[in-house]
């Protein structure tokens, strides 16, 4: 029995939804796959959106730019940076979508950095290793982790400690999930299966676990049973809706 | 009281009425892996196997077993289409993160509020929780799937267990060799009883309190 | 500069060393490579060692071997569950060379339940989730976890907790790290990146990365390059030695 | 004052000179990452990148970058034999339990005895800490790579930092367009100096207390 507001509810099989409260009825599309417009549904203002990528590469694009065009705002972000102006998600924060970054760097991003220093933007900074097993954290149902990371830096003021029986001190970091979830895939199969590709896998695969409700968007979406079972990174059951990547739209801040 | 397969076979085919097309589904060791040969007919299923895979299959041909292609009880599966394989602690991922639709457990007790005894005999046996206490406590549904009672007669349900428990209020469902039995905020209710028994019969055997449904069915 | 007793010396790297005790010049050998009685060498009394595999499926079964035929005793296991009789570890608790066992169940092998009903084994259980969890966060060098699973049941007896800031009591949950790791993989390169085989892939990769020194037992060993870098499921730095495995000697508790 | 290229070259090349055969190497933003272009002739070195891949090689042709294939400063990098791709829980997970031989990471101010500031800049810039924390805490040796001075001519390295700190007592050495610098358990030890620079150059651009080793190098 669970102990979620998700209880036992056989009927809850008729929809689509992860343990939190979002909950969409996809009848119509076989497996997970869904049309942009559907996953738009389940954005809205002042929610709480976890997206995967680290400076920007394998952030979902086309999610990006339909959650920018549908014009929700006052999001909290969790993830590992605020990308580049016109990179990842930085775009939400350039026209100021955000009020709130959960995040581990801001350096390229800086009009980022202008919105807090201006006190438009609240930011909260964790070490990047502590911020990716936070999110893990929540992606697997602890509660939080302990670590000594930045312990006797400002990084680790004002958090709860604990000493562990052995004597040895430890911050206590706790866990994070977020209402949805977004990730960009390589490969998807319709039951929500996960490749990764090279460098842009980075935080995907555990903010895939960390969201109530997963969107995955795919390069390529195959047939079930097309993956190979030993190479799948995030299993089916982490991801509620797959979208169709249109592409990376944005020139990367390297070329 | 020694029970035959007959009796354990349509317990698990009870269970398996309660899959739902869709749903990912968790077998314990046990009575319970029986359930996965009674899925019916047209109901899409997922195994997931704690040990770290989702999407198994039926038991294979004898001499077909894969010694590395294994369920959480120790014995060969096959893999099904859209089958992965992980490490346990994506496995207990899903079932923490509330992934997991529906698991069945034995049961050494069940509790009239749903608490569940399973891993523990006080100076007997204490053959550990394995992944019992991360199932009845995580999974949206449980399903208690036990005979009524001890081999020596006393019940299995009481009002307390008296056992160490696996988890507190996890049991929704019990399903036994005699009854099926809903786990409600008011208590226990029979709802079923198995073909041939009386609810005089259930209620004798039952120690904690039952509520008979107004229409009990039968199965 | 780390904090551990390995400091930054650089004739350190003429050695096959984890970041613990054990250290072993390997110059010999190209790679990681080592015959198995290399592998003995590590192996001593009263040593902490930690294996993968469920039930047995995937414990690595030339290396228990070695390690039964070499004598050592008084170790301290941690693991999954204490393998059945002749499968698995199971051999060496028969044989008496285990004092000590983490595990989430020994079920499966009554000779270990009836040595600690006699009071010749100590055994501690956490539940199998938890259990990996406490692994895996040795693994990666966090101090513990927080995690409600058997909160309120004697599971939790005895154990710290911890009041999160939201006011949800958790249970704090050690990290497990060991002297000496050993794993199955169905490949390994030379230079120690893994993959497994189905479900015996289960403790394996969070064990690896748990071992002080992680010795590897493989099915097959190839050249460095020969595996898909986005398919290694165990990147080779976590692994200091691998052995070619003889293949498994036990017969299946279900044949 | 602005430093030409060859100046930081020169730095890079000589942080190259602490690889050693077989290491396994992380180098952070900006200047630290000129490093992996000079590893000596014929040592293996495997670099790790934060985001999620170990055994990256030099940077691509233009015009053959891979948009996905990039290391934890976003610049494009190629794949060597061996590499491998993983998430950033395992790179971190590599960094915090040891496993990394040596890190190159900037500074912005270095104390005397190793502490290392390079996230924060009061009242200035707040660009957050990244992985730095976890490199500079974790890495078994931290070489910091900087100019000696800052823009306006200050000292860098102090007696304290003023700055917040990334890690305590985590630097082992910094090497400088002016000098390379042991950090000591008995503190600062100047042990080269640049080529054309003096040993009191070095010590009037430095503000901590740096004891001379009895025969200082040049690099």
């Amino acid at each position: 029995m669970s102990r979620a507001d998700d209880a036992a509810d056989p009927t809850a099989l008729q929809t689509v939804a992860g343990p939190g409260k979002v909950a969409l009825t996809l009848a119509a599309e076989p497996g997970k796959v869904a049309p942009l417009n559907r996953a738009l549904e389940v954005f809205h203002d002042g929610m709480t959106l976890m997206f995967g990528g680290f400076g920007g590469v394998g952030t979902p694009p086309t999610l990006i730019r339909a959650i920018l065009e549908s014009g929700v705002r006052d999001l909290t972000l969790i993830g590992n940076d605020s990308g580049f102006p016109e990179v990842g998600v930085g775009p939400l924060i350039v026209n100021r979508r955000v009020s709130r970054l959960i995040v581990s760097h801001i350096g390229s991003n800086p009009v980022a950095g202008k919105q807090m220093t201006d006190g438009e933007l609240r930011v909260e900074f964790s070490p990047q290793g502590t911020l990716a097993e936070r999110i893990r954290a929540g992606g697997v149902g602890l509660g939080g982790i302990l670590v000594d990371v930045g312990l006797d830096t400002i990084a680790g003021e004002g958090k709860q400690m604990l000493v562990l029986e052995d004597g040895v001190t430890y911050l206590v970091e706790s866990a994070l999930t977020a209402e949805v979830a977004i990730v960009h895939a390589r490969k998807a199969d319709r039951s929500g299966n996960l490749l990764f590709d090279k460098t842009a896998r980075n935080f995907n695969p555990f903010v895939a676990m960390a969201g109530d409700f997963t969107i995955a968007e795919a390069d390529e979406i195959v047939p079930v049973g097309e993956l190979d079972p030993e190479e799948i990174v995030t299993p089916g059951i982490f991801v509620d809706m797959i979208v169709q990547s249109e592409g990376v739209g944005w020139k990367w801040a390297w070329e | 009281m020694e029970v035959g397969l007959g009796v354990k076979q349509r317990m698990a085919a009870r269970a398996a009425q309660e899959i739902c097309d869709g749903m990912v589904v968790n077998l314990g060791i046990g009575l319970p892996t029986l359930v996965a040969d009674h899925v019916p007919e047209g109901r899409r299923v997922t195994f997931q196997a704690e040990n770290g895979m989702l999407g198994y299959g039926r038991t294979p041909e004898r001499g077909r077993e894969d010694p590395n292609l294994i369920n959480a009880g120790g014995l060969p599966v096959t893999e099904e289409a859209g089958a992965s394989y992980f490490d346990s602690t994506i496995a207990f991922g899903m079932i923490r993160r509330g992934r997991l639709d529906l698991t069945v457990l034995g049961a050494l007790q069940v509790g009239e509020r749903g608490d569940l005894a399973n891993w523990l005999v006080p100076g007997q046996r204490v053959p550990g929780m394995g992944g019992a206490m991360e199932l009845a406590q995580k999974a949206r549904k449980v399903i208690a799937l036990t005979l009524h009672t001890a081999k020596d007669g006393s019940p299995k349900i009481l009002p307390e267990c008296t056992f160490p428990l696996t988890a507190r209020e996890a049991v929704d469902m019990i399903i036994t060799d005699l009854a099926v039995i809903e786990v409600t905020p008011d208590g226990l209710l029979l709802k079923e009883v198995a073909e041939g028994v009386s609810v005089g019969q259930v209620l004798s055997a039952t120690s904690a309190r039952l509520a008979v449904d107004r229409n009990p069915g039968c199965f």
